[in-house]
This record gives structure tokens, C-alpha cells and sequence, in this order.
């Protein structure tokens, strides 16, 4: 192997691992507000990308409007969610199992719903970012690749930021800390919450918008990404969104590198095999993510 | 031969026990020996390592160092079950009763699950050998249910009981175990003194059986009226330790614990 | 009338076990196969309900077990020519080993972590059996093994049999010693360690039954379908079993077979919504899960069974274990 | 004691209930056997009677159709019933078959095999003239024992080699099997292309898997040896590692099977990776118009592929199927299962011709020789209905139809 | 200040309440007392709306706030430290104590000299600021509850059992800090078990005995009255 083709796999694997790492960032968001672990994540990522698909790709919206349009739905889309459903069982302290179900439920019904309305035929609209490959020397690189790290560092930044140092993203990392207590300190909980799920389910639109031109789209399309991107979650720290960009990546570079090398059949088996030496050894993930306390 | 005796009348016998969470040390070079049917109290400010140090001996936490041994045999890295089948019961700060089992379910839980007994086989079987096993459980645990003036509340739901009854429940469970030295966490937090009174006579009528017992508490009077022995924690560790009237005038003790309330019970 | 009632109350497996005996004459040959994967579907949820259930530890490889009894007894058949007993006998104890294996991670992890790396298993079983071919059949599948028995009636009968075998074994566990420790594996792990309950060789056992129940009904499924494929057993598969075992209530034995029975053959009943019908299932969940968790939010509930207020002889006390 | 003596009493019940619900059953079964075909006339009668029989019973004709309508695969589904539908409706508005109506019931296969079974139980039940399907090979092996049990043909539709090669009397396809498919497109590379280091990719799944297999065979016919073989899992969506060693490989042209998502992602990264010039050969799901949206029309340029039915195909007929298609659905038409267009007509002249007994409409399958509006076909002693292969290439920005011929049947 | 007029609580979780009356002045210390699952939390809770009343007035500064949410009834200043401190052990000291300002939308210069009054009342707060709050003690979790309380400048602070599972010698600090609050002119509304510790800092008492109160006046009178307190802060069942 030269060492061009190695650095093209490191490339290819990037890009692959900065689309496991969107959801991922979704999933760890909601982790951290609400302390649910989101099995939907991916499939909301797919009713992102078919939102689009109609508003750009068949409604000949522009880009602009037609990426806001998506993300404002979806966001509507997890507010309600939120205000509806997953806040009144969090409210009255329902087992967390039952919450991680209806989890799991709900992507089984989102990928059911695209499943009806869209049909299974994969689909794909024309890449925003172009489609001309661009060519460094021995090595091959689409534009979007770039566009995608900028667009995902810059949101990773913004969530940092407003999380760590604004007024309501410290409400909200309260909210998921102790709800009574933020009641008291006069935040609404239902409303920190649901706005937790529409930033959550935003990132969402966002990951689609940005995933479906490069993949096609297809029901399942979602829940695929979403398997690897569990996997990164935890490898990269539950609840830490630099672990989620790294693990995310850490995960698409492994699996291409051990791909070409050893198997591309048995990569998901090599990804799942790194990721159960990590919960057994180092439970918290690269970013050590807090372990709650045992007694 | 009187030294042989001695030795043998200690239950636990804690050396150099040392805990450290990353960088802070919870518990430092600890020295602790509880004496046979004795009440031993462990007292000291928030945060000094009490609730650690039972941690450690129940095995719920690795230790860093030292040597915990019990009946004279070392207990230490051995998991909580093995800790307790050697015959050490405890009890929570937060009481951790299931609250969506009955009484009598909870109690039962006691006679812990993996050590002897009839197996899955037996159980799936319904062999006469389980059946005996059920029904032998089911007599200790009334009897330690009538014990501890329980038995009217068999059959209810442990989250439907009162604050105290629960308090009361979980040191019946963990009466079930047969235990040889019993580990109670602040067992009157939050308890009125009514309740308090019916506790401290529960917790003397457990020590006339035999068992020993090392508490944790912050109510002094508690303390008095039961202890025989307290030893006092600060940072982990050992400042002081006697009889709770030695103690109470002890000015280390005083300055790091006591305070003002502490001066006015002296 | 009371009496008929606490009368059904006392033999409501029984009965179940004879209204599924006699189905055969009523129905005919399609909807004879529909209820014989019901029943095999049960045998697989009952092994879900002391893992989930009791054990309240999430799983979403149920399906790659499934898998594993299915192909270990049609690998051992056709590769090795060993009768269909002994291979059905060994397949069981592979998949329980295996099943057992799971175990491990489960002492460190719980929640959303445990899930994930269950999810793992079932995509590493599903990507072997596409790629040893050698050894599976590949995506060709595996075939030209033979049953248990020659007559499918029989083989049906013996799998209603076991169904009933399995409930009664299950409903006893709930009622024991080993029940009380799952359950309070599920409400307060580090409680239950303390007071002496061996919690990994409790969470080994709860995988290994589970497991077993799952090996056994693979070998069921093997003799019903006659041959088999990776596509049978995917992540949705384990996602339907996961829907029968919270349909059934979590907490019931009866609760848990009438639900995979009923949730088996609803395709049928809902023939109209084609396409959309997993859409309503799903919806179904939902609204359950919302509306009846919310409203009771503790810890168990026996759903169905609740509703239809049957509960076999669910001995609270626990003296004397067990149901006549 | 008591409750034990109670529970034995009862499993003897239990017991003896079985043994009636055995027997019960079995008498059944023989006994519903004549009835299932009594609606038919008996075999004995002479064939002429039957159409008059049938015509004045004016009994519905039923056709059920299997094919996978939830699940990954249901807008393959969709596109069989499509296609399907189209021929009966059109035979139905033009006075049915001797004037009885077809019942066309389409029966969901899913995706799985378990619930494929279930499926073809349930057209089984339903007592149709024929059934149309399964269309998943897996369903195929694992379900033709029931209906060679009950002696209905089937017109099945997986492309595995293996499906027909059972000797089951009743089991036919009229898809083509990739033992006569794969040897056009592999003297295709050869004779028109010059292909001399051909490397294959495949999907793990039994479609693209029974492709590989007649690939091997068909490239030594003419010389060829791959240089590489890569495989890959279904929903990857990654295909750098595989690409990369074809590209070291030195390959000039690629074999390439799978699913319209899988492929389009392959023919799409193959120009990512600089591999532009790599020729393409592929076959029906590579003309699939999924293809030319996933992948990019710039991006195929030069694919070449063997179909069931050629967008290209300038023949008067065929392009008015596709107009007709077009029109109808509000869609471009995916060549992929056109075939059941033309299988209902097949069923319709044989019905018409010796009436709705599943015997003998067995045997006028295994000796057929029809030319429908997509093409020709012909039974051969396996019981594929072998059908006119075209071959077509994508050029300029469509699809031209570079070859078209009739396999010669064995 | 506050007003309690005929509070009756029936609320399946909490101990019930009858006809509680209850009133707070201005600028003083007032104690509620009793004896466990007298109801002296759900008093509490239902002030700051946590739960639900079924009748009676609440009234704050002459306005009723009865069946208002805790958001709401927060902003007319109205501070509820509850049981357990319930401090948020994952965002640090700083960030605890700026959350509690959430109703108030301080400027950035307004916080810091909010904070900094916190800081001067526990000094100890102010070497900790950056730590996060679930690794601290439980006295210093106790300081960081009433601070962050302090930090929405309450006119009325309610403080829920202060003094519970902690060591004699922190319980005098925070009944010393208490007093330099209602100093300060903060009134205080404070719940103990501990009789003897609040009739000590406390001007006005209630005791409450199974939902109703059964004493009140002012606390010296009430701390001379031992018979009747023993009967009612012990014999609870």
C-alpha cells in the first residue's frame, strides 16, 4: 500500500466520519439535557433529509430558504415532540427503560412514516457543494468534505458556547440535573426541555440536509448511520460533543483503514469489537463523560 | 492467652486503610477495631469519609490500601455479596428499599440469591427440595418480620410505608441476612423522636442477639445513649476515639465537629 | 361464577395451552402457520420477559440469538448429519452459551450503554452469517435438514407442550428467590449486591435462560420454515420481539404469550393498512407506552393480564413458590 | 397433591384433544383437496368443454402475486404490481378472459423469509389459477415445497440459478437466471470493449451473489480471469477500500452487482477516487433511473448493461409499454421486473386456451413459446421461461440499446 | 409579607394539610416546626407552587400567588431552598450561582456584584467558584443552595430543613449565616426539626402537628412552652 492511497483512505474515512458525527452530537445532546438516549436520532436525520429532498429537491426552493424551511420543521417537529410526548413521562419519573423504548418506538414509526410518504426507491437531489472532484496531487477530495467540517466545527463551537456561557444553556444542562431545583430557580422545565429536543432534532435537519446529497436517501438510510454513530457516541464520551466529532471520525477513519487492509466484510464487526473493548476498559470513552456515581 | 482473647473478641479489624477518588484522598490510613457485641459509632463532619469507609468494608469500592479483616480473615477486594455471606449487613443513608416489592418480598431478599440453597433447577422443578428451602426462608423471615413489628405489613407495598417503617424494613433485611456485624447508615436521619426512640430500642435489642454494630450518625444523642465506642473522622482521618464522654470534651473533636450544639450536650 | 373465575384464574396456562391445542381444527393451513409462529414467538418472549422484564436489562440482539439456535441446529444437521435431536439438544446449549457470553459486558454497563453493545452483537452475528459461507449458506441461506419430527402436527404439538413447560418454569422463577434478585437487580443493583445477592452470577443466569429460550425457539423456527437466512433475523426482528415483551406488560407471563401471539398475527387483522401497517404498530407502542406508563408510572405493571385481571397464581407472599 | 392429580387430568385432555385435532386436520386435508379444485373442471373432461365451462360459471379468475410491498424492498414491489396491474386491468377492460374477469390479489412477501412463507401460505389459501412470485430467491428455496404440495404453478422471480434447478414440476421463472444473463454481458467486455483484466464486486446478498457465481464460469468462456473480487455488506455505504484495490488491481473494466442504492454509491465514488475511466458492466438494476439520479448522469457515462427491457429500445411496442408505464404511474419506468407485464398475458392466453386447472396450465408453461410486447419467450427443461436479453449502454446522457437477443434455450 | 390563609392540601405524595394559617412579617425569622410528615414541606412546597393547593389563600405582598407556577411565584421574590439542598452537582459553583439569577436578567456588571455579595456572606463559595458542586461537602452544597437563592434577591427566603445531615459544628455557621441574611433585611421563612436550634435564631414559631398548627407565638414563649412542644415534635406517628 502507498502512501498515497493511505492518506486517500484517511481522507475518505474523514468523510465518512464527520456524517457518523452528527448524529452522534444529537444523540449526546439530548444525553446531556435530558439524560435519554436518543434511538431516533438517525431516523430523524433521515425525515431531515427527505424534508429537504421535497422542499429543495422537488419544490425547487433555493438552498438557503429551502435548508432553514427544513430546519425550522424539524425543529417545530421536536418541540412537540418534546411537549407531548417525552416530557410528561419525564415529568412523572417513568422508568427510563420504558422512556429508551418509546425511543426506539419512535424510530420504527419515523421510519415507517418516510417509508409511506416517500416510498423506498433511493433518492438524492444535486449537491449544493458541487459535484466536481477535486484532485491534490495522487489525492482525490469532493469539495463537500470540506464545506461539511466547517459547517460541523463551527456548529460544535456554537453549542460549546452557548451551553457553557449563555444564560439558557446553563438553564438547560440545570433542567437536566434536577428538575425540581431549575423549578425553583424559575426555569420552565418543559420548556428547556423541549427546546433541548428542537436544537437536537435541528442538528438533525442539518445532518440530513448536509448527509443526503453524498448517501442516498432511503428509510433505513438513517437507522444505518445511526448504529456507527452510537458506536462513536460512546467511543468518543456520552454526553461530550468533542467526543462525539472524535469518535465520529475515529470511527470512519478505523473502519476504512481496517477495511482496506484486512476485510471490508467484517468492518462493522472490527468497529463493534473497539467499541466493547472501550465500555469494558474504559467505560467513559476517549472524553471521559461522567459516570454517575454507583452508590 | 488473655492477648488470644482479645484478638479473638475483635469482629473488624480495619489497618492502614486508605481510599483515594483521583487525587483526593477520601480516607487515610484508617484504624478501626470493632469489638464483639459492642455498638461502635463512627462520627465526624460531611464529607470526612464515614459513609467511604463502609463503602470500603462492604467491598462496594476497590480500596487503595491497608487490610480490612473480619472474624479474623481478610475481606478485602472481595465482592459486596461475599462481604455479606460472611455475615456483614448494612444499611443506606438513602433508604434503598425496593419499592415495588412487598415487605415480605424485601425481607426475603436478605437470604440473598447464588449462596447454597436450591438452585434454578430445583426452582423450575418445584422439587420437594425447593420447597423445603422456600419454606424455611419463609419462617426465618416472618420470624425477623414479627421481630422488628413488621408482620402486620407483610403483603404491602414497601413504597406505600411510612418513612420510619421503611427505615425500620431495611434493617430488617438486613437482620435476614444473619449477620454477625451490622453496618448502619445514619439510621435516625430524618426520623422524629418518636421514631428515634423506637429505633434506639430496635438497635439494642439487634445487640443483645450478638451482633456488633458500627453506625454512622449525626445526632448526638443518639449517640450517648447507645454507642460504646465512637471513633471520630475528619479528612479522612482518625482524630479521636473512646467513649462518647471522652470524646465529647476532646477540644479537636470540639473545634472540627461539635461546635456550639456539641458543647451544650457535654 | 366466582368460581369459574378463580377456577380460570388457577388454570389460565392450562386453558391457553388447550385453546392452542385444538386451534388447528378450526383454521386453516395458513393461519395454522401464523399461530405456530405465534407460538414460537412466545417461547422466544418469555426468554425477553426474564431478561427485560424481571432483569430490566435492555436487549436488542434477540433476534442474533434466535439466529444462533436456528443455524447451529441446521449447520450441525446438515454439515455434521447428526440427528435432529442431539442437534437441537446442542444447538440450545451453544446459543445459552453464547447467550451467557452477553453477560460479560452487562457487569459494567446498563442502559442505553448495555443496549448499544447488544445491538453490536446482532449486526456481528448478522454480518457472519452473510459472510462464512462456507459455514452458513451465505445469503443463499441453509437448507435440507430434517425436523424434529416428520408430521408438522407433531412437531407443532410438542412446540405448545414446551410453550407450556417454559410459562410455568417462568412463572416459578418470578415467584422465587432467583426472581426477587432480578428484580431487584432492576430497581437497586448495588441494594440487592449488598444484601448478599450475587448480582453477575444473577445477571448470567437471567442471560443464559434468556438465551436458551431464544436457541430453543430457533430450532422451532427451523423446523417450521424448513430453511433459513440471514434476512430473518435483523434488527427489526429483535425490535418486534422487544414490542411483544412491553405489549405484554413487562411483568407477566400470560400477559407476555398472549401478546406475541396476538402481535404475530395482527398482520393478518390488519391486512387493509398494507404498506403503513409497521407505522401503526409503532403508533400503537407509542400511544401505550404514553398513555399507560405515564398514568402508572411504577415500576410494574402487568398490562394485559392486569386488564383481563388474570394473574396465575401470583403468590405474593412467595411462601411455597410456585402454582399447583 | 390434589392440584398435581388436577394437572395430570388435564394434560390427558390436552393429549387426547391433539390426537383428534391430528387426525381432524389430516382428514381435512385430503378431504378439502377436491373441493380446492373442484371450481375447475376435472382433468378428465375433454379440453374443449373447458372454455365454455368457465365462461358460463363466469366465474372470477384468480391470479395472486407475491411481492415484497413493505420492507427495504417494497418499491421493487411496488414496480412488479405496477407492472402487473397494468396488463390486467387492460385484459379486464377488454372483456377478461373468455369473458371472466381476473382477480388480481397481490399478497405482501416482506423482506424476510420467515414472513415470505407466511406469504406464500396465504396465496396458497387463496386458490388462484397461478401465482405470480415469490420474487425473493430466499423465499423461493425456502417455500416451493408448498406449492409443489399443492400442485399450483408459481412464475417466480429470482435471478439465483438454484431456484429452478430443483426439479420442482411447478415451479417456473420468468426472470432471467443469471446463468444465461451473465455470459452476454460477459462476451459484451470481451467482444465489443476489449476487456482483458476484468474485477468484480458484489453484494453479500443471494441476488448479486448467484450473479457472482455464473460469472466465473462465463468469463473463462471467453478467456477472462478476474483480477480482483471484492464483496461488500448490504447498506455500506463506503466503498473507498474496495475501489482503492481495484485500482491497484490495474482492472480495465468492472463487474459490478448489487441493489440501485449500493451501486450508485459504487459508480459515484469510483469517479471520486479518479477512476473515471473504469468501465462499468452491470445488468438490470443498473438501468434502473435511481441509478442515474444516485450516482450522476456524468458519472455513468458509459455504463453498459444487460436488461429485461431497454429505455433505449426503439422498437414501436416496447416504447409505447413505456409511454403507457409512464403515463400511468407519473414516473420514469424502472426496467427492473417489467417481465410481469407480459406474465399476465401469458397466464391470460394459457387460461384462455385450457381453463384455470392448475395442471394444466402447468404443462402449457413448460412448453412455452410466447412473444409478448416486451419480447420473446421460451421454457426451457428447468422451467425458465427465458427471456429477449437486451443490452444497452449509457451514452450521451441516455440509455442506447446496444444488443438484443434471444438466448438459446438448451 | 406572606400570608397563609385556610391552606388545605390533599396531594397523594406529600402529608396532607388542614386549614393551615400561617403569616410571615416583614423583616423577621419565622420557624415552622414539627415533627416528621407533619406537613411542614408540603407548607413549603405549596408557597413556591411546586404543589397544588385544594383550598386557601397564599398571599405574597398583598398578592395571591395561590395556584401559580414556582417560575412565576420565583419572580415576585420569593426564594425555596429545598430539602436535600438540590444543588446541580454537574455545573460548577459559578454556574450554580448564576443560574440562580435566571429570573432576574442581570447585566453582566449587576451579576458580578451579586456574586460578589454571595462571595462576601461564604467566602468559602468564592475559593471553590470553579469546582463542581456535586464533589463538594454537604455543608458547603448547603452554602451553595442558600447563595444561589440570595442570587434572585428574594424578599422572602424559605429554607427547607438547613441543617439536615449535617455535623453540629456546619450547623452553627449556617444558622449564623441565616441570621446575617434576615439582617441584611431578608425575611426568612425556616423549617427545622431541630427545635431548639431554630427557636434559638427565630423570632415568630408555628409548630405544625399533622397538618395543622397546634402553636404559635413568639419564640421565646414558645421555647418556655416544653411540655407542649415535646408532646408535639415527638409523638407522631
Amino acid at each position: 500500500m502507498t502512501v498515497a492511497i493511505l492518506f486517500q483512505l484517511i481522507l475518505n474515512g474523514l468523510a465518512m466520519g464527520i456524517i457518523y458525527a452528527l448524529p452522534a452530537l444529537g444523540i449526546s445532546l439530548i444525553w446531556n439535557a435530558s439524560g435519554l438516549f436518543n434511538f431516533a436520532q438517525g431516523d430523524l436525520l433521515t425525515l431531515g433529509g427527505y424534508i429537504m429532498l421535497t422542499v429543495f429537491g422537488k419544490l425547487n426552493i433555493p438552498f438557503i430558504p429551502a435548508f432553514m424551511i427544513t430546519v425550522a420543521a424539524m425543529g417545530l417537529l421536536g418541540y412537540a415532540l418534546s411537549q407531548i410526548y417525552f416530557y410528561p413521562m419525564l415529568e412523572n419519573k417513568v422508568n427510563p427503560q420504558i422512556i429508551l423504548i418509546g425511543t426506539v418506538a419512535f424510530s420504527v414509526f419515523i421510519r415507517n412514516l418516510v417509508l409511506v410518504i416517500w416510498g423506498t426507491t433511493p433518492q438524492t437531489y444535486t449537491n449544493p457543494f458541487g459535484s466536481q472532484v477535486m484532485q491534490i496531487g495522487e489525492l482525490y477530495l469532493m469539495p463537500h468534505v470540506i464545506w461539511i467540517v466547517a459547517i460541523v466545527t463551527v456548529l460544535l463551537s456554537l453549542l460549546q458556547y452557548f451551553l457553557r456561557s449563555t444564560m439558557v444553556g446553563i438553564a438547560m444542562r440545570a433542567v437536566a440535573q434536577r428538575q425540581t431545583a431549575s423549578w425553583l430557580m424559575g426555569i420552565r422545565n418543559d420548556r428547556m426541555i423541549a427546546l433541548t429536543f428542537l436544537l437536537s432534532t435541528s442538528i438533525a435537519a442539518v445532518s440530513g440536509v448536509l448527509i443526503s446529497p453524498i448517501l442516498p436517501l432511503t428509510p433505513s438510510m438513517g437507522g444505518m448511520i445511526a448504529v456507527k454513530a452510537m458506536a462513536a457516541v460512546l467511543i468518543g464520551g456520552l454526553g461530550s460533543f468533542s467526543g462525539a466529532l472524535i469518535g465520529g471520525v475515529a470511527v470512519g477513519i478505523a473502519e476504512t483503514i481496517f477495511a482496506a487492509i484486512v476485510d471490508p466484510a467484517y468492518r462493522d464487526i472490527f468497529i463493534f469489537g473497539i467499541l466493547v473493548l472501550f465500555l469494558l476498559f474504559r467505560p467513559g470513552g476517549i472524553f471521559k463523560a461522567q459516570v454517575s456515581e454507583k452508590v | 492467652m488473655a492477648e488470644q482473647n482479645q484478638e479473638n473478641r475483635i469482629v473488624l479489624k480495619i489497618e492502614g486503610l486508605t481510599k483515594r477518588f483521583g487525587g483526593l484522598v477520601a480516607v487515610n490510613e484508617l484504624n478501626i477495631n470493632v469489638e464483639q457485641g459492642n455498638i461502635c459509632a463512627l462520627i465526624g463532619p460531611n464529607g470526612s469519609g464515614k459513609t467511604t469507609v463502609l463503602n470500603l468494608i462492604t467491598g462496594i469500592y476497590p480500596i487503595n490500601g491497608g487490610k480490612i479483616e473480619f472474624l479474623g480473615e481478610p475481606i478485602q477486594g472481595l465482592p459486596p455479596h461475599s462481604v455479606c455471606w460472611r455475615g456483614i449487613a448494612r444499611t443506606f443513608q438513602n433508604i434503598r428499599i425496593l419499592g415495588s416489592q412487598t415487605v415480605f418480598e424485601n425481607a426475603l431478599l436478605g437470604k440473598g440469591y447464588g449462596k447454597g440453597g436450591a438452585g434454578i433447577f430445583h426452582t423450575v422443578l418445584n422439587t420437594p427440595r425447593y420447597r423445603k428451602d422456600m419454606a424455611e426462608s419463609t419462617d426465618e423471615v416472618n420470624e425477623i418480620l414479627e421481630f422488628a413489628g413488621l408482620t402486620e405489613l407483610r403483603r404491602e407495598r414497601a413504597c406505600n410505608l411510612p418513612y420510619g417503617k421503611q427505615r425500620i424494613l431495611e434493617i430488617a433485611r438486613a437482620l435476614v441476612t444473619k449477620p454477625k456485624l451490622l453496618l448502619l447508615d445514619e439510621p435516625a436521619a430524618g426520623l422524629n423522636s418518636q421514631e428515634i426512640y423506637t429505633l434506639m430500642e430496635l438497635i439494642s435489642k439487634i445487640n443483645e442477639r450478638g451482633i456488633s454494630i458500627l453506625l454512622i450518625e449525626h445526632r448526638m444523642e443518639f449517640i450517648g445513649k447507645l454507642a460504646d465506642w465512637v471513633f471520630v473522622l475528619n479528612h479522612g482521618s482518625k482524630i479521636a476515639e473512646g467513649t462518647f464522654d471522652v470524646i465529647k470534651e476532646n477540644p479537636d473533636v470540639i473545634q472540627a465537629y461539635l461546635g456550639r450544639g456539641g458543647r451544650k450536650l457535654a | 361464577m366466582k368460581k369459574v373465575k378463580t377456577l380460570l384464574h388457577k388454570y389460565i396456562l392450562l386453558v391457553i395451552g388447550f385453546i392452542l391445542l385444538i386451534l388447528p381444527l378450526f383454521t386453516s393451513q395458513y393461519e395454522f402457520y401464523v399461530v405456530e409462529r405465534g407460538v414460537q414467538n412466545a417461547i422466544q418472549v418469555l426468554g425477553l420477559l426474564i431478561l427485560i422484564g424481571y432483569s430490566g436489562m435492555m436487549s436488542l440482539g434477540s433476534a442474533a440469538l434466535l439466529a444462533t439456535g436456528s443455524y447451529t441446529y441446521g449447520i450441525l444437521l446438515v454439515k455434521l448429519g447428526i440427528s435432529p435431536w442431539l442437534g437441537a439438544l446442542l444447538a440450545i446449549i451453544i446459543t445459552t452459551l453464547i447467550g451467557t457470553l452477553l453477560a460479560f459486558p452487562s457487569f459494567r454497563l446498563a442502559g442505553p450503554f448495555l443496549v448499544v453493545t447488544t445491538v453490536g452483537f446482532g449486526e456481528i452475528v448478522r454480518i457472519l452469517l452473510l459472510n462464512l459461507e462456507s459455514l452458513t449458506g451465505g445469503a443463499y441461506g441453509l437448507e435440507g435438514y430434517e425436523n424434529l419430527f416428520a408430521d408438522s402436527r407433531l412437531v407443532y404439538a410438542f412446540m405448545v407442550v414446551t410453550l407450556l413447560l417454559v410459562a410455568v418454569g417462568t412463572q416459578r422463577i418470578s415467584n422465587s428467590k432467583l426472581g426477587l434478585a432480578l428484580k431487584s437487580i432492576r430497581q437497586d443493583e448495588v441494594a440487592a449486591e449488598i444484601m448478599g445477592v450475587d448480582v453477575r452470577r444473577a445477571k448470567m443466569v437471567s442471560f443464559a435462560l434468556s438465551a436458551m429460550l431464544a436457541g430453543l425457539s430457533g430450532v422451532f423456527l427451523a423446523n417450521l420454515t424448513g430453511y433459513m437466512s440471514p434476512d430473518s433475523f435483523t434488527s427489526a426482528e429483535s425490535t418486534t420481539y422487544l414490542l411483544m415483551v412491553v405489549m405484554g406488560g413487562m411483568n407477566s407471563v400470560v400477559g407476555a404469550i398472549i401478546s406475541s401471539i396476538v402481535i404475530t398475527a395482527l398482520p393478518e387483522f390488519l391486512r387493509f393498512l398494507s404498506s403503513s401497517r409497521l407505522l401503526v404498530y409503532s403508533l400503537v407502542l407509542l400511544i401505550y407506552l404514553r398513555v399507560h406508563w405515564v398514568k402508572s408510572s411504577r415500576p410494574s405493571c402487568a398490562g394485559v393480564a392486569k386488564k383481563l385481571k388474570i394473574n396465575i397464581g401470583n403468590n405474593k407472599s412467595g411462601r411455597g413458590g410456585g402454582n399447583g | 397433591m390434589k392440584n398435581v392429580k388436577k394437572a395430570v387430568v388435564w394434560l390427558l385432555v390436552m393429549a387426547f384433544a391433539l390426537s383428534i385435532a391430528a387426525c381432524g386436520n389430516t382428514g381435512e386435508k385430503v378431504s378439502s383437496q377436491p373441493t380446492g379444485t373442484s371450481s375447475a373442471p376435472a382433468p378428465s373432461d375433454t379440453p374443449s368443454k373447458t372454455p365454455e365451462a368457465s365462461k358460463t360459471e363466469k366465474e372470477k379468475i384468480v391470479i395472486a402475486h407475491l411481492a415484497p410491498l413493505t420492507g427495504d424492498a417494497s418499491f421493487q414491489g411496488q414496480i412488479l404490481v405496477n407492472c402487473a396491474k397494468m396488463a390486467v386491468d387492460e385484459i379486464n377492460a377488454n372483456g377478461g378472459i373468455n369473458g371472466a374477469q381476473i382477480e388480481y390479489i397481490p399478497v405482501d412477501e416482506t423482506s424476510t423469509t420467515a414472513t415470505g412463507i407466511e406469504a406464500v401460505r396465504k396465496a396458497i389459501a387463496l386458490n388462484p389459477a397461478a401465482v405470480i412470485g415469490p420474487n425473493r430467491s430466499g423465499t423461493i428455496l425456502a417455500a416451493e415445497e408448498l406449492w409443489k404440495e399443492a400442485k399450483i404453478p408459481f412464475i417466480t422471480d429470482g435471478t439465483n440459478a438454484q431456484t429452478t434447478q430443483k426439479g420442482n414440476p411447478y415451479t417456473f421463472r420468468i426472470q432471467i437466471a443469471s446463468t444465461y444473463w451473465i455470459p452476454i454481458l460477459a462476451r459484451t467486455a470481451k467482444e465489443h470493449y476489449n476487456v482483458t483484466k476484468p474485477a468484480v464486486i458484489y453484494g453479500t446478498n443471494e441476488y448479486s451473489k448467484g450473479l457472482w457465481d455464473a460469472t466465473e464460469p462465463a468469463l473463462k468462456q471467453y478467456g477472462l480471469k478476474p483480477v480482483t473480487v471484492q464483496t461488500y455488506n448490504d447498506g455500506d455505504r463506503d466503498f473507498t477500500a474496495q475501489l482503492l484495490k481495484i485500482k491497484e488491481s490495474g482492472a480495465d473494466a468492472l463487474f459490478c452487482y448489487g441493489y440501485e442504492a449500493e451501486i450508485g454509491m459504487i459508480l459515484k465514488q469510483r469517479v471520486q477516487l479518479g477512476m473515471k475511466d473504469l468501465l462499468v458492466f452491470g445488468e438490470r438494476g443498473c438501468s434502473s433511473p435511481a441509478i442515474e439520479q444516485l450516482a450522476g448522469k456524468d458519472n455513468i457515462e458509459g455504463l453498459v448493461c444487460s436488461t429485461t427491457l431497454s429505455q433505449g429500445d426503439p422498437e414501436t411496442g416496447r416504447q409505447e409499454f413505456i409511454k403507457k408505464y409512464t403515463e400511468k404511474y407519473n414516473g420514469a419506468i424502472s426496467p427492473t421486473h417489467t417481465n410481469h407485464y407480459d406474465s399476465i398475458y401469458i397466464l391470460a392466453d394459457i387460461i384462455g386456451r385450457v381453463g384455470s386447472d392448475h395442471e394444466k396450465i402447468r404443462e402449457e408453461l413448460a412448453k412455452l413459446d410466447y412473444t409478448g410486447a416486451l419480447g420473446r419467450y421460451q421454457a426451457d427443461s428447468e422451467g425458465n421461461l427465458v427471456h429477449t436479453i437486451y443490452t444497452q449502454v449509457f451514452k450521451d446522457g441516455k440509455w442506447n440499446l446496444l444488443l438484443q437477443e434471444d438466448y438459446p434455450v438448451k | 409579607m406572606l400570608k397563609i390563609c385556610d391552606l388545605t392540601v390533599a396531594y397523594s405524595v406529600a402529608p396532607v394539610l388542614h386549614s393551615v394559617n400561617l403569616e410571615v412579617p416583614e423583616g423577621k425569622i419565622v420557624a415552622l416546626l414539627g415533627a416528621n410528615g407533619a406537613g411542614k414541606s408540603t407548607t413549603l412546597k405549596a408557597v413556591s407552587g411546586l404543589i397544588r393547593a385544594h383550598s386557601g389563600r397564599i398571599e405574597f405582598c398583598g398578592q395571591l400567588i395561590s395556584g401559580k407556577r414556582p417560575d412565576e411565584i420565583v419572580k415576585l421574590g420569593l426564594a425555596h431552598v429545598p430539602e436535600g439542598r438540590l444543588v446541580f452537582p454537574g455545573l460548577s459553583v459559578f454556574e450554580n450561582l448564576k443560574i440562580g439569577s435566571y429570573t432576574r436578567r442581570y447585566s453582566p456588571n449587576q451579576l458580578k456584584v451579586h456574586m460578589d455579595k454571595v462571595y462576601e456572606l461564604f467566602p468559602r463559595l468564592a475559593e471553590r467558584c470553579t469546582q463542581l458542586a456535586g464533589t463538594m461537602s454537604g455543608g458547603e452544597q448547603q452554602m451553595l443552595a442558600i447563595g444561589r437563592a440570595m442570587m434572585s434577591e428574594p424578599k422572602l427566603l424559605m429554607l427547607d430543613e438547613p441543617s439536615l445531615g449535617l455535623a453540629p459544628v456546619v450547623i452553627d455557621t449556617i444558622m449564623d449565616k441565616i441570621t446575617e441574611i434576615n439582617k441584611h433585611g431578608t425575611t426568612v421563612l425556616l423549617i427545622e426539626q431541630n427545635a431548639e436550634l431554630a427557636l434559638a435564631i427565630s423570632h415568630y414559631a408555628y409548630v405544625l402537628s399533622v397538618g395543622e398548627v397546634v402553636l404559635s407565638g413568639e419564640s421565646e414563649a414558645v421555647a418556655e412552652d416544653k411540655s407542649i412542644l415535646e408532646a408535639y415534635l415527638g409523638g407522631e406517628q
